[in-house]
């Protein structure tokens, strides 16, 4: 078991014959993710990896039929890839791309909420199952076990690092999800979380925040109310200077606020082991799943 | 993308917001020229891009030309957070009866465009939401329409004001969010906003940051990127695609993912060491760009070593560490390295380090107790 | 019984000191209606009617909990107050004025949709329950008899002389809603035949429609399929020019569709009665409501 | 409100749309100029406030400036469905590969911008409703948001177009439905946009309507208002809040209500008379409202007779009878009046009637077979 992907998901790459889309959709059919078809205006009737292009979502998903899509696109046209998505009846749409106006997404958000469509990202690298070989992104397939530990982060690498981590005491994934390093994003930490809580299959938590916002004070609270499986998180940036952007658009200490140590004192404050660094999760982890 | 106040005041003017005159000095002979022409008690400000140029003595009103003057005199080459006072402001001095907050920004929360107002103006907002949260009124507009005239008047009610002074903050206030709408900007504030004894409504100060992501599809407001806003490492790392902020240690940071970086430094801080600079060269980087990114750390005269963490996922580890060797033998100046490197094709890479005579780690715990020993020694 | 308005219905009026709000806040009162509260900006404080006046929408729902608000501003400014009803959370809204730019009402009513909201009109009378003495609106109280006809109407003054001539015969009302003229409405006739068919106090329904657009037809479908309490039906229009606005924005015949006689056809298709007069319409229905 | 295509030839070309260069003409001398000047084959086009030209014979090509001129003189005068042709314009003639029929509609069941597009442009849009109903691709536009790229290349792609030509489409379809939004327009309308052999895309045609409750906010759009979209007595009516319109029969009708207005011609007519005009005096109407509409009424010199039908709800019947009477003795010209009143003061109403001698009826079809035999007696 596991959360949003398992072994019927199919999946269709927006922007599949660009450099970034055509290198991982190649990485996610190794992998043995269905990727059912791509979308790329004016290619229509190409082939790219042996999967159909064609021109426009709606004919991509009357055609073959996929449950999930993924944006690849640059971000001048990411927001509109979503948006063209969401109106072709597409209700988990994962977006990788970084860098796009956060006024473009803000209504594209409001739209899937209104649809009821789940959005991953942007500026994120997606989502892995590894006990059903999907993944639906930029993560690194080979680092990954099937496993009890469900994972979810704003950071792609530092994932990568953790996950590592996991697999190198054992510790085995059952989805591991990056939700993006941007300000405005379509899912968040206590959504996953909360997912997590419910699927049978994930007996630990890792949370993996950063400094901006408080998207991980709120997650905190509810892990304090409604989580009983055991939590352990880690926030990046404690060394990070005020009022200055920190690689992610959405990772600034701005006007005092969004700190990594308010964060960690919110974390501890509702039971969650906090590591001191990356791999240092791994032990928490084993310990927690323990005790 | 913060811009300075002066610059802010003609975006608000342009969208009708009620901006008193004002002009720029950079000495205090133009100071005196401007006060003169103005022929008004006038306000000398500091034009930084960072707040808190009150308390550092940036603002000065001044009765008559000469104290302009002298004005300027005192507040040119003032230091303001690290930034030096290059020019100033000259502006009508109003009356005031009521200092209000007003700002709109894009907020995370509600994922909206979101009004914020305080009775308590003058006052930075970020301190009237520690001393009294309660004081501050929100309400999110739907970017798409906009702030609606009724939340605009709600907010205005709220405020106290009386019926005049609503419709003049209706107007205020929608045209403030249609600016953050119309830039693509993060914020724009206006604190404080007035009440001139005759019951007026002026924007006295102007505050707006556009969205990076943004500033694509605005030409005319790229124009308006201030060099002081940035190191020169910084806007080569930004011209390059690669995130780079300098920051007081000797230790050089060179990583791959925002996060990673960030907690990076985190351990360095934890093990006794300063780290120099954040750096993320970005996912799926290749040697030009690693090349590239460590000259932009070796500019910096402080770095004494740097460390390379690589997690290769998309990232090809032989690609870094084709880009490190080639730095070590075309750059100039040469510094100690640490280099930690894993993941995709790390054989490879590793022999291609190893082949140049550079040890790698593969624990990144390791590798910043060996590079803070490193600086120390 | 009745639908949408009853005994407990309280009302907020938005204009409530302006010359048409105030001139109708009293004849609703006069009639029943409970007015609880009054909204003006700038008036807040002030009483009309023997109603307390407040300053915003917010303000008078904290203090005087009302369950539907009238709108009665000027055109330039309604939007924005049926706007405001809703974001206050008021569920039943109707919106007298005429003359509302179109494009200003179609955000509102998307909002309304999402939020749940019933909004009448724009460019209506309001609706009328006789039963419970109250009405919303400038429906003419004193020509409504309690009974059982449902009546729904795109026009004011034509759904009088039908009331009138219902009234004469002896069959009284159970609610009598006017829709409005404008192209873009909150509610169409289905909504009201629709009510008015699981209404147990409805035994027939009126339906008065005009030239324009194509409602009629699609609720003659709707009768056909869902409905089995009697329908009489008038279209006015059948002498109307084309291409010529008559009175109601969205009275025109244009571009050949919506013309009086296409709606008269999809209605006697439907098994519905269409009088050739309106008054025609009382005769109609008391011989349906006996056959 | 109703506009010529050179006007809205010019809306759309600020709009950024691809409207080749034309001029207007009021005489053939002056279509030759212009065709002179453009050194090209040109089109003349007759401008009237109404479909169906290219029928009626108001649309020539022309070779050469002779040709040019000999194409207006027959243009002009041409009487196109009741309008008389004074203005041409003379627009460069394209090569046509391609017609696509492309509009943009508020439209009512969708509550939304509704774009229409057709491959087979250059036929009215009602023509393909009618005999290819299926030929009309239709896409639902957010007005607060506008079309989305994705929406215009869909549409794109089902017409057929490759993908250079999708490109400009989107670009089209996308200011097409922002002209709507910005303009408060009900319709804006190209057909047809054309493909030329080289693959551009060109709108050949351009059609505006505005939204009449908007204009009060489109100063510059209420300068464009045509005064032969109206009659003399219409534009009096508007300028008083009274809906008019002129018909061609006999019996003048004055009513309070839109509904009952309509339904007043419709029983007229089935009784065999002839209604000269709609007219609606407004709800609430005073006694000023109702003699201004009565002067309205007998401006038009075919009215024998005029049939009041007032159902009194807002309106009160002694203020519609005090306009009724002043107007019979203070208007010049007087004919018959045939009076139904009812509902509220109705009584009073009667009195004042009664007063002056004119009898009046509670029953609206007696009324109006009174009516009919008065005028055919």
């Amino acid at each position: 078991m596991s959360i949003l992907l398992n072994g019927d998901t199919r999946v269709l790459v927006q922007g599949i014959t660009g450099r970034q889309g055509s290198f991982h959709t190649n990485l996610m059919i190794e992998y043995g993710t269905k990727v059912v078809s791509g979308v790329v205006p004016g290619r229509g009737g190409q082939v790219e990896h042996g999967v159909p292009v064609f021109n426009t979502v709606a004919e991509a998903v009357a055609e073959t039929q996929p449950n999930c899509g993924l944006v690849l696109v640059p971000a001048f046209a990411a927001a509109d890839a979503v948006d063209e998505q969401i109106a072709a009846g597409i209700d988990l749409i994962v977006c990788i791309t970084e860098g796009i106006p956060v006024l473009d997404i803000i209504p594209v958000y409001h739209r899937a909420a209104a649809a009821g469509v789940r959005l991953i990202g942007p500026n994120c690298p997606g989502l892995i199952t590894p006990g059903d070989n999907v993944k639906v992104g930029i993560l690194p397939g080979q680092i990954h076990i099937p496993g009890p530990v469900g994972l979810v982060s704003r950071s792609g690498t530092l994932t990568y690092e953790v996950v590592q981590a996991l697999t190198d005491v054992g510790l085995g994934q059952s989805t591991c999800i990056g939700i993006g390093g941007d300000p405005v994003i379509g899912t968040n930490f206590i959504d996953c979380v909360w997912m997590f809580q419910d699927d049978p299959a994930t007996e630990g938590i890792v949370v993996i925040g950063e400094i901006g916002g408080s998207d991980e004070e709120e997650c905190a609270e509810f892990i304090a109310n409604e989580v009983n499986k055991p939590v352990v998180a880690f926030v990046a940036g404690r060394a990070a200077p005020p009022e200055k952007r920190m690689g992610h658009a959405g990772a600034i200490v701005s006007r005092g606020s969004g700190t990594a140590q308010a964060k960690i004192d919110a974390f501890r404050a509702a039971g969650v082991s906090v590591a001191d660094f990356p791999a240092d999760v791994a032990r928490l982890m084993k310990e927690r799943m323990q005790g | 993308m913060k811009i300075h106040e002066y610059q802010a005041r003609e975006l608000f003017s342009a969208a009708g917001l009620p901006v008193p005159d004002a002009r720029v000095a950079r000495t205090p002979a133009e100071a005196r020229a401007i006060a003169a022409e103005l022929d008004v008690p006038v306000v000398v400000k500091a034009q930084v891009l960072t707040g808190g140029r009150g308390k550092a003595g940036g603002v000065k009103l001044a009765a008559d030309p000469d104290e302009a003057e002298a004005a300027a005199e005192k507040i040119l080459g003032l230091d303001v957070r690290g930034y030096i006072v290059e020019k100033v402001i000259v502006a009508m001095a109003s009356d005031i009866a009521t200092e209000i907050y007003l700002g709109a920004i894009v907020d995370r929360q509600s994922r909206s465009v979101l009004l914020m107002a305080s009775a308590e103006g003058g006052v930075e907002i970020e301190e009237i939401a520690k001393t009294n949260p309660a004081a501050i009124i929100r309400v999110a507009a739907d970017p798409a329409t906009g702030l609606a005239s009724h939340q605009a008047r709600e907010v205005g009610f709220k405020l106290g004001l009386d019926w005049p002074q609503v419709r003049q903050f209706d107007s205020i206030a929608r045209k403030l969010v249609q600016t953050v709408v119309d830039l693509d900007a993060s914020l724009a504030e206006i604190n404080p906003l007035i009440i001139t004894p005759d019951g007026e409504l002026r924007a006295i100060d102007a505050k707006v940051n556009i969205d990076d992501s943004a500033v694509f599809r605005h030409p005319d407001l790229a124009e308006l990127r201030n060099p002081e806003e940035e190191t020169g490492p910084e806007r080569e790392a930004r011209e390059n695609g690669i995130s780079y902020v300098n920051l007081d240690g000797n230790i050089g940071c060179m990583v791959n993912g925002a996060g990673l970086a960030m907690s990076l430094l985190d351990v360095i801080q934890l093990n006794g060491g300063e780290p120099a600079n954040f750096l993320d060269v970005g996912g799926g980087a290749n040697a030009d760009q690693v090349r590239t990114a460590m000259e932009i750390i070796l500019d910096d005269p402080a770095v004494e070593l740097v460390l390379v963490n690589i997690f290769g996922g998309i990232t090809r580890c032989d690609d870094v560490a084709k880009g490190v060797v080639a730095a070590t033998q075309e750059l100039s100046r040469t510094v100690p390295l640490v280099v930690r490197l894993v993941g995709t094709n790390e054989v490879e890479g590793l022999q291609i380090l190893e082949e140049a005579g550079i040890a790698a780690h593969r624990d990144m715990v390791d590798a910043v107790r060996v590079a803070v020993a490193g600086v120390t020694a």
